[in-house]
């Protein structure tokens, strides 16, 4: 807290692009316990495990946070009766990994206003008066990146069949995650010609490609948006003795950069989706509260907005990405 | 062989002894507790207290197992068969032709026919499922299923209440049969003619206390019966009609009504104060015309007139608003809602009347159920008691409270006394003879043709599904109705 | 279906049932058997207080469970009378989220922009009703099972909703409209206005009506009520355009409560309702059917969602034990419900 | 429950039938019970194959639509058995995801690595007949009527499994367990040939044993079982062992098939299972139960998602025909049966 208040006098005529406070220990430093409130969708699906459980696991690193979990749900009403139930209990922030942005929105703004800074991440709040800071994978850009990797492989064969396997298409983000990869496809003049939505879970990866693989005899490329479900995807692969296309992937699990790695199967790539918002979400609640900035940031305060990069894994890279990848 | 017990609640100490090779009967009013004794003897139900000896050893019946086991088969009031089984399945339940698990459908269907045979009805096939079956065929099934296994003691709860009087003439041949190769059997029913035929020795029960042990049938005449069962003399005859006035209004008038398939061309009047009877064998389709007079079936062909108005065809609520109401043939399924209290019974036809803008006074609907149930003597007069603890006389009454509550032109009677006691029966009897004297038009269909003789001014002899004749019901008697009946069949 | 194991044991006789007193009956009616719901309710309060103390037992932390308890409690209402009336609505969630859908639609709110923020609330209602009336019809006249006609509408609501949505979220602008739901009055929020004014109208309706009589006699012996004059389909239609009904208000309500429409809103909704209707005492047979005690059975169990998460304990362990409560509170329901009076 | 109204209709009593001939019987039995799911299959197939040609109407094509059935098909066995004995069973989906769990667990995996491939096997029909007992002892002994008793071991055994698998997704290592769900015998893939021995030995034990007799009397009369001297609640409790015991086979055909054990698998299966079965014609009140309807049943259901992915539609739209066929089905399955022999 002293730390900060120097910063700012400090900071404020010269030069000076090192602020005291925000270095990586003067942030590890224990400071107030403070209470954080979590509330994420229901951990239906690896991806989302691996988002709560980093969360959880984060907070378990600090001696000075409180996490109060109130992780599991699909039901927006659900999910704002948890953050009322933060607000009544006066926690010191709110990390809301909402289960649909807009529908949480109004719940986020009576926190901001009742004093309690709210982080949302992945799924974005209608209204900028909602969150103190955003922590955002990109969508669209992980629709950008594929359709472009996809672009490079198939070269200029306009006539290439490419499959695409959607998630949960209700949610907001699939939706996204596909105009993301039709609008890259389109760049080098090539469009989605089947395109199946299975629901982010092994069974319904398996059974969605299946009937997939069934429907287009010959396929070039083939994106999938979750290697959790993923999984199931190539067990139907696997079970329909399909190897003429190249598959990517999406959110990059361990298991999808192990085949990556092992280059033996059609999974040639995937596209990062961090697991790891939440977690990082924990981690700037606690500096908020805390008032301490971001080291490696000249800002002394916390950024209102991250949108957290979406690169494609490929087995040129793969190194890399692989200790940060979640199990599934 | 010696059974003694005393116990249930609704069995306060019954004695009953019966003998190989008997027909033993057992007599008493409705809710008296004879099928709860029967159920006890067939392990349905545990005794609280009380001893039952079989061959001369105490024993426990520990479930209905173990009464099979000893050899004690069970036709029960309630139809006890499976819908969704052939006849054979249903012969064999639970003793299954099988060898370790796996059915020999062939011989059990060569043994049913065997048995359906005996029973003279070889025409009907082992396979047929039996929800296909009319109620007197599946009783027949029942039957069958208590001649399939190795039995020393046949309890019969009113085998007669669903068959008519051919069929009852076929059991009655059976039964002694079975007696005649040492078999006994206890046999109940209501009707008293029929305990008079077969029966051998009879116990009495009342209000779960046996008031009389092995009568001898011969020796106990039938006032004295009745006395003992009800514990009061009833006359056990119908109340003398009161002529017709000749200028007396036509109130319900059917013209050539008919259901596709089931019958045609029925045409008849009943004039205001007038009872008219439906006689017929089990299947002749009475209960049909009833429920398409009153629209619970929708006619095909012909109109219904009630005071000069046509009915729309296949409606309850025009037949309901013009005054006709309805005591269905089965009380229970389709008369009473068994788990509500009695005034919502009785004023389940006519509960809009006690609301006003919708919301219901349930003080004066009460009031009004509770005067209706105290005319009829209802047992016990509680608006508030729940309909399924009743016996079924009382159930009975309770259908006609709701149409003396509600206001009927018209009066269909489908069965009115099945399953009711002699004492309840006479009750109903004047109660219907008094709301003919008010004016009201009544028909009454039942399989005891003396009871339509005894009770209508005139009789409709019906046989499937057409009008023989219509005679005054002083012209004709029982053989004589029984004999237009077969004629018209074989016709 | 389902109740012939129940029924297998023996009735018990009770030849000689003496008429209840008018006091005994209304407590053997109300309290009685409510009682084990109140006991089980109480416990639940207890652990609250005593796991999480005065975050629990805030007044602050009530209105936040019966807040979060209205939406799903006013679908309980509308199901109370369906499954009164001897029938099921597994379809329920899925209207909610369709006629959250439609009434959030851009020319929905257009119109509403020139006319009335009502407008909103009246399509809501009216496409929940007439999803009602579908299944009424489908089940009545079609003579198609109810669990069957429901679970279609359950499957095709949603698909439709997710078509007519092109299943992106719909956010409402209407200020008039959210400021209304984000209200309070009299120091209570709006949404616990709606669902005390449904669950006081839900037991009028029930109790003290034709309307209520009939649906207790249709489910209690359909023939029989057909037989006394009843127009038995035509009062089945009402009843399922009832639920849909309250699947409409609630459909308004979760656009007041998120300011979207989503075909997302009320997946699984039914689930919840038909535990806390027949948790509450309402036989699943039909015949009887108690509105106190659905409300009483939402409220326990968001209770103890509200319970689990201020002890920060997972959905996971959460679902487990709602598992173990829903089969307790169902036993000890029928224990009090036939000590009360004599069902099944 | 909610059949009430079907039953309105005046029972119709057929004195004096005489019995249809053995040819007459057959057809009337099985073809003309069946004839609207054999038409409305055809139709679909006839549709298929004009909107996707020879993309449909291949070999290949059909097996994925039977791989595709297979899994859910073992489930609508057991659960037809359920059905017919008068109950339901609405946990055979999380019971799939909990046996899934638990026979991939670490521990089961390094055992089986020790001993043979079929220790996981076991494990997980050992789980699901398992909760199929506890099912069948809380609603035949505890007297809960089965919907609710079922509704709580969904919520509860999906709360198990994402506990004990942490949520985490595990994946099969065991070679063999993956090498004999994928091999084909006979040109016809395993798990197609599961489901047939499943399907066939379902059929057996329904129609031709003691146990299939009394599942269909305790079904159709429960009192008269009884009275017929049949155990009917421990019978019950095996009828839920059998179905849980299906749900536990298909929780080793998803680990075969998808090669990880997680408690997603099976999510809403039973919806899917139920409307199959009820879609084949047996009765959900019970007391009816024809096993090559709910093959025939699924069949419909998976050969729709196919042409629908053939015809690159959403399943929105899926979803929308899905309700449409699924009241259209029963529909038709009602006006053929009641032609074929009397139901209801
Ligand atoms: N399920 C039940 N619930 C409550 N009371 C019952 C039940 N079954 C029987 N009783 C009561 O037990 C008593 C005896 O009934 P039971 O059926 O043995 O009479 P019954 O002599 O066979 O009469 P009926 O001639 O009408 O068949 C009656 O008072 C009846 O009301
Ligand atoms: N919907 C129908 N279609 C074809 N036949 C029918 C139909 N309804 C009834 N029947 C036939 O009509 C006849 C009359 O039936 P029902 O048993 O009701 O007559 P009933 O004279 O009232 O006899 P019961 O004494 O048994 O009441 C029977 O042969 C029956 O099979
Ligand atoms: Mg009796
Ligand atoms: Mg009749």
């Amino acid at each position: 807290v002293v730390g900060l208040i120097t910063g700012c006098t400090a900071g404020g005529a010269t030069t000076n692009t090192q602020p005291t406070n925000a270095s990586v220990e003067g942030n590890e430093a224990q400071g107030d316990t403070i209470t954080i409130g979590y509330s994420g969708p229901a951990a239906d699906h690896g991806w989302l495990g691996a988002i709560n459980n980093a969360a959880i696991a984060e907070a378990d690193k600090y001696d000075d946070v409180d996490l109060r979990i109130a992780e599991g749900t699909n039901d927006a009403n659900l999910q704002i009766s948890q953050v009322e139930t933060f607000i009544n209990d006066k926690v010191d922030a709110i990390v809301l990994l909402p289960t649909d942005g807009a529908a949480l929105t109004q719940v986020a703004i009576r926190a901001m206003e009742a004093g309690i800074p709210v982080i949302n991440v992945d799924r974005e709040f209608s209204s900028t008066f909602a969150a103190r800071a955003t922590i955002l994978g990109d969508n669209y850009g992980m629709g950008v990146s594929a359709g472009t990797y996809i672009c490079e492989e198939l070269g200029d064969n306009p006539d290439a069949v490419v499959a695409e396997i959607a998630g949960i298409d209700s949610l907001p983000l699939t939706q996204e995650r596909s105009a993301g990869f039709a609008k890259a496809l389109s760049d080098c003049g090539l469009s989605v010609t089947n395109r199946v939505s299975a629901d982010f879970t092994v069974a319904g990866g398996e059974a969605t490609t299946s009937q997939l693989l069934a429907a287009a005899p010959q396929i070039d490329a083939l994106w999938n948006h979750d290697d959790d479900q993923g999984i199931g995807v190539l067990a139907a692969i696997d079970a329909a003795g399909r190897d003429e296309f190249i598959m990517v992937g999406g959110a990059g699990s361990a298991n999808a950069m192990r085949l990556i790695q092992a280059d033996d199967s059609v999974m040639k790539a995937t596209v990062v989706y961090p697991s790891t918002q939440a977690a990082d979400g924990i981690r700037l609640a606690r500096l908020l509260v805390q008032e301490k900035a971001m080291s490696d940031l000249v800002e002394v305060e916390i950024p209102n907005r991250i949108v957290l990069n979406a690169p494609v894994v490929t087995s040129e890279n793969v190194e890399k990405y692989l200790p940060t990848a979640f199990e599934s | 062989m010696r059974k003694s017990f005393a116990g249930v609640k609704a069995l306060q100490g019954v004695d009953l002894v019966v003998r190989p090779g008997e027909v033993h009967c057992v007599l008493g009013q409705n809710g008296a507790g004879k099928s709860t004794l029967i159920k006890t003897l067939s392990g349905a139900y545990q005794p609280d207290s009380g001893e039952i000896f079989w061959q001369g050893e105490p024993i426990t019946i520990g479930g209905p197992v173990a009464a099979l086991e000893l050899g004690i088969a069970t036709m029960y009031q309630e139809l006890d068969v499976v819908d969704g089984l052939t006849i054979a399945e249903n012969v064999f339940l639970g003793h299954e032709q099988a060898t370790g698990g796996l059915l020999h459908v062939a011989s059990a269907n060569a043994r049913t026919e065997q048995i359906l045979s005996r029973l003279g009805h070889g025409e009907i096939s082992p396979r047929m499922e039996v929800g296909q079956l009319s109620a007197a065929n599946k009783q027949i099934v029942s039957m069958a299923r208590a001649l399939s296994r190795d039995t020393r003691l046949i309890i019969m709860d009113e085998p007669s209440a669903v068959l008519d009087s051919q069929e009852v003439e076929n059991l009655f041949r059976v039964v002694a049969e079975l007696t005649a190769q040492g078999i006994a059997v206890v046999y109940i029913s209501h009707r008293l003619a029929e305990i008079r035929r077969i029966g051998d020795r009879i116990t009495v029960i009342k209000d779960g206390k046996s008031m009389a042990n092995g009568l001898s049938v011969a020796d106990t005449s039938t006032p004295e019966l009745i006395r003992l069962m009800t514990g009061r003399d009833v006359a056990n005859v119908f109340p003398a009609a009161t002529p017709i006035a000749a200028d007396a209004p036509v109130v319900l008038a059917c013209h050539r009504l008919g259901v596709r398939g089931v019958f045609s061309n029925v045409s008849l009047e009943v004039r205001a104060g007038e009872v008219v009877g439906l006689a017929g064998l089990v299947g002749s389709g009475r209960s049909e015309i009833l429920e398409a007079i009153y629209g619970a079936r929708r006619s095909t062909s012909g109109t219904v007139t009630v005071n000069g108005t046509v009915l729309r065809a296949g409606s309850v609520e025009a037949a309901v608003s013009a005054g006709i109401g309805l005591s269905p043939e089965e009380r229970k399924s389709q008369g009473l809602i068994l788990d509500e209290p009695i005034f919502k019974n009785v004023t389940l036809s006519s509960f809009g009347r006690f609301a006003r803008g919708g919301f219901l006074n349930e003080r004066r609907e009460r009031q009004a159920a509770r005067e209706q149930i105290e005319a009829l003597e209802l047992r016990p007069a509680d608006p508030d008691l729940v309909t399924r603890t009743l016996s079924g006389g009382n159930q009975q009454k309770i259908l006609l409270a709701r149409w003396l509550v509600h206001g009927t032109a018209v009066l269909l009677l489908d069965e009115p006394t099945r399953g009711v006691d002699v004492g309840a029966r006479a009750e109903i009897y004047g109660l219907i003879r008094r709301l003919a004297e008010a004016g009201t038009a009544i028909i009454v269909v039942s399989s005891e043709i003396d009871e339509v003789l005894g009770l209508a001014d005139r009789v409709l002899v019906i046989s499937d599904g057409a009008v023989l004749t219509t005679t005054n019901s002083n012209e004709i008697d029982e053989p004589g109705v029984l004999d237009l009946v077969m004629r018209g069949s074989a016709a | 279906m389902s109740e012939q194991i129940t029924q297998a044991a023996p009735p018990i006789p009770q030849a000689h049932v003496s008429p209840p007193g008018r006091l005994k009956r209304t407590l053997g009616g109300s309290v009685g058997r409510n009682l084990g719901l109140v006991i089980a309710f109480a416990l639940l309060i207890l652990v609250g207080t005593l796991t999480a103390g005065d975050r629990f037992a805030s007044v602050d932390n009530f209105v936040t469970i019966i807040r979060f308890a209205s939406i799903v409690g006013v679908v309980c209402v509308g199901m109370t009378f369906v499954i009164t009336a001897g029938g099921i609505d597994l379809s329920v969630g899925s209207v909610v989220g369709l006629s959250s859908v439609v009434a959030s639609l851009t020319a929905v709110q257009l119109a509403s922009a020139q006319s009335s923020w009502l407008l909103i609330v009246v399509v809501a209602l009216a496409v929940g009703t007439l999803a009602g009336f579908v299944n009424g019809v489908v089940i009545a006249y079609g003579g198609v099972v109810a669990f069957m006609a429901t679970l279609a509408m359950l499957v095709g609501a949603r698909g439709l909703a997710e078509l007519i949505s092109n299943r992106s979220t719909q956010i409402v602008n209407n200020q008039e409209f959210l400021s209304f739901f984000r209200a309070d009055l009299l120091g209570v929020p709006i949404l616990i206005w709606i669902f005390l004014i449904v669950a006081v109208a839900g037991w009028v309706l029930l109790n003290r009506t034709t309307f209520g009589r009939r649906t207790v006699a249709v489910g209690g012996n359909a023939e029989a009520s057909r037989l006394a004059g009843i127009k038995v389909k035509r009062h089945m239609v009402y009843v399922y355009m009832l639920s849909g009904l309250t699947a409409g208000i609630a459909g308004v309500m979760f656009l007041g409560r998120t300011t979207v429409g989503t075909s997302t809103h009320g997946t699984l909704l039914e689930l919840d309702v038909i535990a806390a209707v027949v948790v509450g005492g309402t036989l699943l047979i039909g015949g009887r059917g108690t509105i106190v005690g659905s409300v009483l059975g939402i409220l326990i169990f968001s209770t103890l969602t509200n319970v689990f998460t201020q002890n920060n304990l997972s959905t996971s362990v959460q679902n487990v034990a709602k598992g173990v409560i829903i089969v307790v509170a169902v036993l000890l329901q029928q224990r009090f419900a036939s000590r009360g009076s004599r069902s099944k």
